[in-house]
């Protein structure tokens, strides 16, 4: 490679950025800042779309995560012994088991990614209108079926999760 | 072989990786939940990059992205009703002590 | 965070190397909330500079996550229940009664002055009663109006905060032609309140109190009580005084009575035509026990005090917000923080009039 | 160059808003009074609470105005004063809203005091209740547009404003407006009467400065927002198009802000109440008439 492109610097930085964030989720023992660096990571990953072009699914990306995790930064609070991180307990198990299989994993899919045969790079994306306008036309046309089940499922999901959420009419009647 | 596309499916990878190292190491339900979320994170550099490297013009790459995004939300919402539901009734959504299955 | 962590789980799980920190052990002896979560708690501290709430007042909430579940509340600079009996004179006596309460003066200057004439025997001028009266109107007015401004820096209603307190300090000048201009001010105020849909919700139901021996002055006429010293007082009664009274008890009601009260007061002083402001009582040497009672702009305050050869040797003072204050923890209890801040705030408690 | 003049406008507008806030607080109308107060903000020493969250405290204030900053960026003041103009425009601008959301949160967390807290977790509860009611009436926007590009947007309401084609979904967008800039009657995550401040309640000095700065750019964006979405951006007669665009942009602010100024707080619980079981039917029925209207008169 004799130039470097634009392109590639941004995929770089943001990627590094992904996962950097994406390691401090675990390092950090306060819950606010692990699910906030949980956020930051979708975030460049988000940006990371932006960089490849895909300009719908980067500003998405970047909108869903951000309510998504401050959600997730809720419960965080809720279920944590030490929210804070004021004890600095530790709250991981098979430490080792689980590197290993992380380390296995990573190296596992790049290896895959580096040995196979991509075949042709296509270098130019269509302009970011066009691509929405067509990711519509895909929507609501040859994949309107699967975006309308995943749509139901969602629905389904939703109900389901909070009939289980809610306390029963046993302890209701209790308190 | 462009350095783009690689680059993307490296980061797909590592974010793969620390995914299964959080949702094997924690013993914590929601920061569990938090490392599936990466899993998945993973997977949609892998689309969007197979889709702008390999596919630009065919969108159901795109329309596959939007499919695992609704998966995150719906593995948020599932998840945390359990976590609310087993936390009520255990005091706990710690891992370690959900041995109610254990043979 | 500042929450404290002082449970038997965690204190437990610190000794000795445990594999891990169990859970189970960590919440079992939290407090569990209304829905069945068992939750840590903080305890905040609102006061006793709060705005929206009485200066002097110290309420320290037990946060349920947004939700009140325990209640403390105290006055800090409240101390009227000790008065200085030392044989105070009787124009020291009326200065520091007039003193204590900076929030009704009046009120408290004039309790002392009847209680200090009852106890010598006299008995003032029928004129004289009815300006006092009117003096002592002008400032229900005028603490009404004060306790809206309050309520609208509670509540974020800047408009009604800003036209409140301009209306009270003019209101706290005003003679007696300028104050009958106000007439139309507090129509129109009223007109408005009634009608602003959101003040409407945000009081609606929030600290409903119930009839009970508790509750003084507009507080219990909102819950449908007769309760007001100036419905036996004979003065009131030349002037044709008539009660107001509603039903619900809760905040709205409050709201309407202090309303409608500062109609009426208009109309008393109106009536009776001039002012009067209670001066200090020649009680000379006389000895004896006197009694008064006086409908305070927060409700019955009563005097009881017995004179010895002109001097005040002992006194013993029973005022509304005393009352009220031990009505906060039920009151509070479970209401959503900002629900409970304005149910403190409806009540209109005077710190400084607390005794005991 | 383009964008040098948008940031200095928006900062000008921003101003004026505070200009506003303060006549309507003091009732005296003084040009100087904010760049008075700045002044104060700056001079004053800046405080930091015991054991804060350090990282947090320090971003929150800095989040607050980019995330304004950014959504502004792809709005239109004229046919060609767009910082970006984004194929994806309209749904960017909800991408950036949702950052003030992460910054009330990180302040409400990293000043380590209660009422910071609470004001944090309730502006949580308020913005997932409210965000709905961004997103769907700029879909419905967007529905009539054809494109998500904003400066289609304005051009789609060549005949008619949106305002009138799609009134529920314009008062529906002006109230969240109003909830997402957490400006009373929805200002419940700073209430002065509630919680001394709230999330803002342990900033001082400068960070607090740049907070009301965040904030005031926050509520001239929203303003630019409902103009380019609602009230035909750009359009009118006579006058130029960036005179438009700023006579309606202040006009909407100061909307805003008297609604806020003549209501008491709304109450916690009916805030999420009215919003899930009355707003969010509305947004949709909204959506379901603008496309039967597109379909029969574009």
């Amino acid at each position: 490679m004799a130039l470097i492109s634009l392109q590639t610097v941004f995929i770089a930085f943001f990627g590094i950025a992904a996962i950097g964030f994406g390691i401090w989720v675990f390092r950090t023992s306060s819950m606010m800042r692990s699910a906030l660096a949980l956020l930051f990571s979708q975030t460049a990953l988000g940006a990371m779309f932006l960089a490849m072009q895909a300009e719908f699914l980067g500003v998405l990306q970047i909108m869903m995560m951000a309510t998504e995790m401050s959600i997730m930064a809720i419960f965080m609070v809720m279920f944590m012994m030490d929210p804070g991180g004021l004890g600095a307990m530790e709250m991981s198990h098979q430490k080792r088991l689980s590197i290993l299989a992380g380390v296995a994993g990573a190296l596992a899919t790049a290896g895959i990614a580096l040995f196979t045969q991509w075949g042709v790079v296509v270098t130019s994306a269509p302009a970011a209108a066009e691509q929405t306008r067509a990711l519509g036309t895909e929507l609501l046309g040859r994949s309107m079926l699967i975006f309308e089940t995943a749509g139901v499922t969602i629905l389904t999901a939703m109900i389901a999760a909070t009939a289980v959420a809610l306390p029963t009419l046993q302890r209701k009647r209790n308190a | 072989m462009s350095p783009d596309l690689l680059l993307a499916l490296f980061t797909g990878a590592a974010l793969f990786g620390v995914g299964i190292y959080g949702a094997l190491s924690q013993t914590n339900l929601v920061m569990i939940m938090m490392g599936v979320e990466l899993i998945l994170a993973g997977a949609l550099v892998n689309l969007v990059a197979f889709w702008r490297f390999l596919h630009p013009h065919s969108y159901a790459g795109q329309m596959f992205v939007l499919i695992v995004m609704t998966v995150m939300a719906l593995e948020m919402a599932v998840g945390f009703g359990v976590a609310i539901a087993r936390f009520r009734a255990r005091g706990s959504v710690e891992m370690e002590e959900a041995t109610e299955l254990q043979g | 965070m500042t929450v404290e962590r002082a449970h038997a789980g965690h204190a437990r799980a610190q000794h000795g190397d445990m594999p891990f920190m169990s859970m189970v052990e960590v919440t079992e002896d939290l407090p569990r909330s209304r829905d069945g979560l068992p939750m840590e708690w903080v305890e905040v501290p609102f006061g006793p500079m709060f705005p929206g709430l009485p200066g002097g007042l110290l309420l320290t909430l037990t946060l349920d996550g947004d939700a009140v579940a325990k209640t403390r509340v105290r006055s800090v600079v409240g101390g009227g229940g000790v008065l200085p009996t030392a044989g105070l004179s009787a124009t020291g006596f009326i200065a520091h009664l007039e003193a204590m309460d900076p929030l009704a003066p009046v009120a408290y200057r004039l309790l002392a002055c009847r209680a200090l004439e009852a106890a010598a025997g006299q008995v003032p001028d029928g004129e004289i009663r009815r300006r006092r009266i009117a003096v002592l109107e002008r400032e229900r007015i005028a603490s009404h109006l004060g306790w809206l401004a309050m309520l609208g820096l509670q509540t974020g209603f800047a408009w009604l905060e800003r036209h409140a307190t301009r209306m009270q300090l003019e209101c706290l000048r005003a003679d007696l032609p300028r104050i009958l201009q106000l007439r139309s001010t507090i129509q129109a105020l009223t007109a408005r309140l009634v009608r602003t849909p959101l003040l409407r919700s945000r009081l609606h139901g929030s600290g409903i109190v119930r009839p009970s021996s508790d509750l003084r002055g507009p507080v219990a006429r909102a819950a449908g009580m007769r309760c007001d010293a100036r419905i036996d007082d004979e003065t009131y009664a030349a002037l044709a005084f008539e009660m107001t009274e509603r039903q619900g008890g809760d905040g709205f009601d409050r709201l309407h009575i202090r309303l409608d009260e500062m109609q009426q007061s208009l109309a008393l002083i109106q009536s009776v035509g001039g002012f009067a402001e209670p001066a200090s009582t020649a009680v000379g040497s006389a000895s004896g026990a006197g009694h008064a009672s006086l409908e305070t702009p927060r409700g019955e305050a009563q005097l009881r005090l017995v004179l010895e050869s002109g001097r005040v040797v002992q006194a013993q003072l029973d005022t509304a917000t005393t009352y009220h204050m031990k009505l906060l923890p039920d009151l509070l209890d479970q209401q959503e923080l900002g629900d409970a801040l304005t149910t403190v705030c409806s009540l209109d408690l005077s710190p400084w009039e607390v005794t005991a | 160059m383009n964008t040098l003049v948008i940031v200095l406008s928006l900062l000008a507008g921003a101003y004026l808003v505070a200009v506003l806030e303060a006549w309507l607080a003091t009732g005296r109308f003084r040009l100087a009074a904010p760049a008075w107060a700045a002044v104060a903000l700056l001079g004053r020493e800046s405080i930091v609470p015991r054991t804060p969250d350090r990282i947090f405290f320090e971003t929150a204030p800095v989040l607050l105005l980019i995330a304004a900053l950014l959504a502004a960026a792809v709005l239109p003041l004229s046919p060609s004063m767009v910082m970006a103009n984004l194929a994806t425009g309209a749904l960017f601008v909800n991408a950036a809203l949702a950052y003030v959301l992460v910054a009330l949160l990180m302040a409400g967390w990293g000043s380590d005091s209660a009422y910071a807290l609470v004001g944090g977790w309730r502006f949580l509860g308020q913005v997932i209740a409210y965000s709905m009611l961004i997103v769907m009436p700029i879909t419905a926007v967007a529905m009539r547009a054809e494109s998500l590009l904003t400066t289609d947007i304005v051009s789609s309401q060549e005949a008619v404003w949106n305002i009138l084609y799609q009134p529920i979904g314009f008062v529906l967008f002006f109230v969240a407006s109003m909830a997402v800039a957490f400006l009373p009657p929805f200002d419940l995550p700073i209430a002065v009467g509630d919680l001394a401040g709230g999330v803002e309640a342990e900033y001082t000095g400068v960070r607090l400065a740049v907070f009301r700065l965040g904030r005031m750019v926050l509520v001239i964006t929203l303003a630019a927002a409902t103009t380019v979405f609602y009230l035909g951006g750009w359009m009118g007669p006579v006058l130029p198009p960036w005179a438009w665009s700023a006579i309606k942009i202040l006009a909407v602010s100061a909307a805003m802000l008297l609604g806020g100024y003549t209501l008491p707080r709304i109450r916690e619980a009916h805030l999420l109440a009215w919003c899930w079981k009355l707003g969010i039917p509305l947004a949709l029925i909204n959506l379901f008439i603008v496309g039967v209207m597109v379909l029969i008169w574009p």
